[in-house]
């Protein structure tokens, strides 16, 4: 209980203390905030709905194209949500291979991807906002969707979801039918991975075939593995990731690819992922 | 209430049920035979859960073949499964409270089924006996008007028999049913007409 | 115990303000000229490390010999691994280290985001690698960007030079396709003003898509009667696709636009003779006092061939801010006006901030690669 | 076409390896990437290293991913694919390595000899795959309970632990010798043999649709999807 105060203390203070420190840190922290609402998105899906996702790159990263591209396209992101359902077709436990695969395909693609000439390798320049004003917006996005996932996840309605999640034929005997909360829960997962994905152009204002790469596509778990799938412990796993990444990249190269790794062979003796798995 | 007219199922060349024709008005039905004989095929045929290969059901006049599972609960028919199908990552008051839609019920139900010590444990964490009370709850707590009940007597201890029993006996006056088992012993103390099953094929009612 | 402890406690009071009271050593006296901090962003991690080793090389090369020239330079090299994200973030990281100038970046996404840092946070940058479209942000007024590396035109102009030296009657454009916006550009200037005959083209897949692809058209050129092959991936895969082409008993003279077949190292290795490569400079012909001395003190110091294009080019950025810091005042105009001395000729910047490469003062080199030598070209 | 040939040969063995181990050791094994990348690294010091190193690594992921269900133990394999990736960048960070390869005439065709003897030694794997099928009718059944139940299998006695280790061991032993031979002549990066995985997995995916006889078909399968991409 106590560590649990600390750690959403410890939370709060990380989204409050770079206001008022210098531009680099801000923008190392609106980094890490960006993916902090992507591993919420992902652990959303993967709580609540069962489905642990490893190619969650592919709302995060299509939205961001799309934003580039022409800002008036992000209202068509939460589609992206039709990009990642019909992987579930493969299963729970083919799923994640499933999206990492078709990650890693998106990130072959977004090579090819030209509009107007630019495109390409090279990506696409992206509406950059004033850092100051994207960080307030990060934040409040953070909170909100917590509070939104909070929400629904001890409604009624998130307990049928539950359900869903844990088995769909018993779901079925007491009349609840599966596909339209399977699809609510996915597109809820997606709608906010896309939002991360557009802030995420936003603050960098750039987007290049990079944002499909298992960076992103395998940050939600690594971080969530951190944080032990609990939701205030897994924002403070990507700022984990994230800080480290920065201050140890010159020491030993690509750090978080270590971080990956370790947390990669972790996560697969600890119970943290496919919680419906636990069960049968 | 409950029709079922020359239904067959064939698993590519097996054959498991075979022009089985049997109605129900009210009551309780047993239906027994031995391991193998399509009594859980039959069940979840009329359930919806399994497609017959021929054949038609009807449920208070209204043909249900073929419809799916979460539509014929709707009209009032609740599957309990032999292997219990529940929700395992969630309470047992989570689970009947899925079922019954409203607390008070899912109280009463609880209590009936001695289930009240276990209420806010998940399911994953409780014994085998207490997951098919369990299964039993949740299947009466969907207030159906034809209830099947698949081995509902299997792997229970003496004293969670008892409370079955109890249960289905105080129910029985209400909502009608139909209880799958091998062995006849028990089945005989609460069914008002039974049903022998043998390959597939109806072959005696009493 | 106690009497211990407090005894401890005095000494280190009386060590405490001993030290406080100690004078400050004198000062070691001050250099005439301030120093010059430029930071260098290398991709030291990430796909292109392999890059980055050589541009951090060239850049502890160019520290040294400028102060060797009497400039007082400091060079920090953050990594900016192989994402814009990291630029951004290690392009920041050297502002706040309170650098003049920031030089580096290796491939096109990341010089775009480290334009439009440069201009938020108005520290001059000059790209040194990337071959991106820069010369846009500087009309569309970010003042703070330049680039002492050549343009994708200018790989086009080099390519149809080899093709006139050469007198070449045909030749044969093999693109790249994830590379297609850079390729399509050279491939049309090349057509447009080479009088040699164009005899078709062909477009390699990503290896990642379809890792024998390079095969199919290695195959399929070498049926070709052609005396120039163009290669416009300097990648890893134009190596790859050479090996392929002379095994399919292709015998053209193969040019490529830089990259891995330009590297000393690799073409010997290969040993394939006929192809030709385009450098910013080559070691046989000296273009200012320092291209020997780069080429020499590279082998060495770090042992390997120096590089002819990532790496001259990263020192001859860093020597450009260092000659125009060093004049004082505002470093933007210093940079507009001024003429600076690289390895690879002496650098002039046009109106767009763009290195006059063509000019008579610096020029590309071709060389080829024949029985076991590099030889120029142009 | 006899190039195509010799590349079909060599990723219908590299597919059989997937398949094999998803199927009997129950893991889509993704480190068979960096496996065969890191047999490209070991061709510098020698040829014959490449096997053992791959066999050890086989062994490593075996025990490591020991009774674990199939999600777990590929989620394992890809932390181990990321940290023998992340070694090589930390080891092997120099300028473009670019391995040695030697030209050898085969009936008029020029081939890269290094290549050829991969595709050999891929043809010699296929083949005795086949003949084990073929010849060997109750270990091909011990493998086949192996593949439908694990437990089962164990019920009855089947050593599927051993079973386990074996194709684990043998499969990355055969990507990493396959790497060392099938890289040079090539510039290497870490992350080259991701693509080779990548390609040979999709190779035993389509394979995998046609169940019992897949492996019999893996062989035209590669074919026609080296003839197609």
């Amino acid at each position: 209980m106590l560590v649990s105060i600390a750690i959403r203390i410890l939370v709060l203070v990380l989204l409050i203390l770079p206001v008022f420190l210098d531009c680099y840190t801000k923008l190392l922290a609106a980094s890490a905030l960006t993916l902090a609402i992507f591993t919420v998105s992902w652990l959303y899906l993967e709580k609540d709905l069962g489905w642990a996702s490893l190619g969650h790159s592919i709302p995060f990263g299509v939205s961001a194209y799309l934003f580039a591209i022409n800002p008036l396209l992000l209202f068509f992101s939460p589609l992206t949500t039709f990009l990642l359902f019909p992987l579930s077709i493969f299963g729970k436990h083919t799923f994640p291979f499933a999206s990492f695969v078709f990650s890693v395909f998106l990130w072959y693609l977004a090579h090819h991807i030209v509009f107007e000439g630019k495109g390409g390798e090279e990506g696409f320049r992206a509406p950059s906002i004033n850092l100051d004003l994207i960080y307030l917006i990060s934040v409040t996005i953070l909170i909100l969707s917590c509070l939104l996932i909070w929400k629904i996840s001890n409604s009624y309605f998130g307990l049928k979801v539950k359900a869903v999640r844990d088995d769909e034929i018993a779901a079925k005997a007491i009349g609840i039918n599966s596909l339209p909360f399977k699809v609510f829960g996915f597109a809820i997962s997606c709608s906010l991975a896309s939002i991360a994905g557009i802030l995420h152009a936003a603050i960098f204002g750039h987007v290049s075939p990079g944002v499909f790469s298992p960076y992103f596509s395998l940050f939600p778990f690594v971080a969530a593995t951190i944080g032990q799938g609990k939701i205030w412990s897994s924002i403070l796993g990507s700022y984990t990731v994230v800080f480290l990444s920065w201050f140890l990249s010159p020491y030993v190269p690509e750090f978080h690819y270590a971080i990956y790794a370790v947390a990669l062979i972790l996560a697969s003796y600890t119970q943290s992922y496919a919680r419906s798995d636990r069960s049968v | 209430m409950l029709e079922v007219i020359e239904v067959s199922k064939m698993f590519g060349r097996n054959v498991v049920l075979k022009n089985v024709t049997f109605s129900l008005k009210n009551g309780i039905l047993g239906i027994y035979g031995a391991n193998g004989s399509g009594k859980t095929t039959l069940l979840k045929i009329i359930s919806g859960f399994e497609k017959p290969s021929c054949g038609r059901v009807f449920f208070n006049g209204r043909e249900i073949t073929n419809k799916a599972p979460q539509e014929i609960v709707k009209l009032g028919v609740a599957m309990a499964f032999q292997i219990p199908r529940v929700f395992w990552n969630l309470t047992v008051h989570e689970n009947v409270l899925l079922a019954a839609r409203e607390t008070d019920y899912t109280a009463e139900i609880c209590k009936e089924l001695n289930l009240e010590d276990v209420l806010f444990k998940k399911a994953k964490e409780i014994s085998q006996g207490k997951v098919k009370l369990l299964q039993l709850a949740m299947c009466f707590a969907l207030k159906p008007k034809l209830a099947l009940l698949d081995e509902p007597f299997a792997s229970l201890d003496a004293e969670n028999v008892e409370v079955v029993l109890e249960f289905l006996k105080k129910r029985g006056s209400e909502i009608s049913m139909i209880i799958t088992a091998h062995r006849t012993k028990i089945l005989k103390t609460i069914a008002s007409q039974m049903l022998e099953i043998r390959g597939g094929k109806i072959v005696g009612s009493s | 115990m106690i009497g211990k402890l407090k005894a401890g406690l005095i000494v280190g009071l009386i060590v405490f303000l001993l030290f406080c009271a100690t004078p400050p050593q004198t000062p070691t006296p001050q250099p005439q000229m301030p120093e010059i901090k430029i930071g260098v962003l290398v991709p030291k991690t990430g796909e292109f490390s392999s890059a980055g080793l050589v541009m951090e090389n060239a850049a502890k090369l160019a520290e040294k010999h400028a102060k060797e020239m009497g400039y007082n330079v400091k060079v920090i090299i953050y990594d900016c691994g192989d994402k814009p994200e990291t630029t951004k973030t290690a392009f920041l990281s050297l502002v706040r280290e309170g650098v003049t100038a920031i030089v580096g970046t290796y491939s096109s996404p990341q010089a775009m985001t480290a334009a439009d840092t440069a201009n938020e946070s108005k520290v001059v940058f000059v790209a040194s690698v990337a071959s991106a479209d820069l010369e846009s942000k500087v009309k569309t007024g970010n003042k703070y960007v330049f680039r002492n590396a050549y343009n994708t035109s200018y790989w086009g102009i080099l390519a149809i030079e080899f093709l006139e030296k050469t007198k070449a009657k045909s030749y044969y454009l093999i693109g790249y396709e994830p590379l297609k916006t850079f390729n399509l550009g050279m491939f049309s200037l090349i057509k447009n003003s080479t009088k040699a005959e164009f005899r078709g083209e062909s477009w390699v897949k990503s290896p990642t898509v379809s890792p024998e692809d390079y095969k199919r058209v290695a195959q399929e050129v070498a049926k070709k009667d052609v005396e120039v092959i163009i290669v416009g991936d300097p990648g890893l895969g134009s190596v790859d696709f050479v090996r392929e082409y002379r095994l399919a008993g292709g015998n053209a003279t193969i040019y490529s636009v830089g990259g891995t077949l330009a590297l000393p190292d690799i073409l010997a290795k290969l040993n394939i003779s006929g192809i030709a490569f385009q450098a910013a400079a080559l070691e046989v012909k000296a273009k200012t006092n320092l291209t020997k001395k780069y080429f020499e003190d590279y082998r060495k110091y770090y042992g390997t061939e120096a590089n002819n294009y990532a790496g001259i080019l990263t020192y001859d950025a860093i020597l450009i801010v260092t000659q125009a810091a060093a004049r004082g005042g505002d470093l933007i105009s210093n940079l507009e006006r001024g003429t600076f001395i690289g390895a690879a000729g002496v650098y002039e910047f046009d109106e767009n901030h763009q290195a006059k490469w063509g000019s008579e003062k610096l020029q590309g080199t071709i060389g080829i690669y024949r029985e076991g030598k590099i030889q120029v070209v142009s | 076409m006899i190039s195509l040939f010799f590349s079909a040969l060599i990723y219908a063995s590299l597919a059989l390896c997937v398949l094999l181990s998803y199927r009997v050791a129950k893991v889509v094994n993704l480190s068979f990437g960096s496996i065969f990348t890191l047999g490209g690294y070991l061709s510098v010091f020698s040829l014959f290293i490449t096997p053992i190193f791959g066999a050890w690594i086989g062994l490593l992921l075996h025990i490591g991913s020991k009774r674990m269900d199939a999600s777990k133990a590929t989620i394992f394999s890809l932390g181990i694919a990321i940290a023998i990736e992340e070694a090589l960048r930390i080891l092997f960070r120099v300028e473009n390595i670019l391995l040695d390869s030697r030209i050898f005439y085969f009936f008029g065709y020029k081939l890269v000899f290094e290549h050829f003897l991969a595709s050999m030694i891929s043809a010699t794997f296929l083949i005795l795959f086949l003949a084990f099928e073929l010849k060997k009718p109750f270990s091909r059944l011990k493998l086949k309970v192996i593949e439908e139940d694990i437990e089962n299998a164990e019920l009855y006695g089947i050593d599927a632990e051993k079973a386990r280790a074996i194709v684990l061991v043998i499969s990355s032993a055969f990507f990493c010798s396959i790497g060392g031979l099938y890289l040079s002549g090539r510039v290497i990066s870490p992350t080259i043999g991701w693509l080779y995985m990548i390609f040979s997995l999709f190779i035993a995916t389509i394979a995998n649709v046609f169940r019992e006889k897949a492996y019999i078909l893996l062989l035209p399968t590669s074919f026609g999807v080296c003839w197609l991409v």
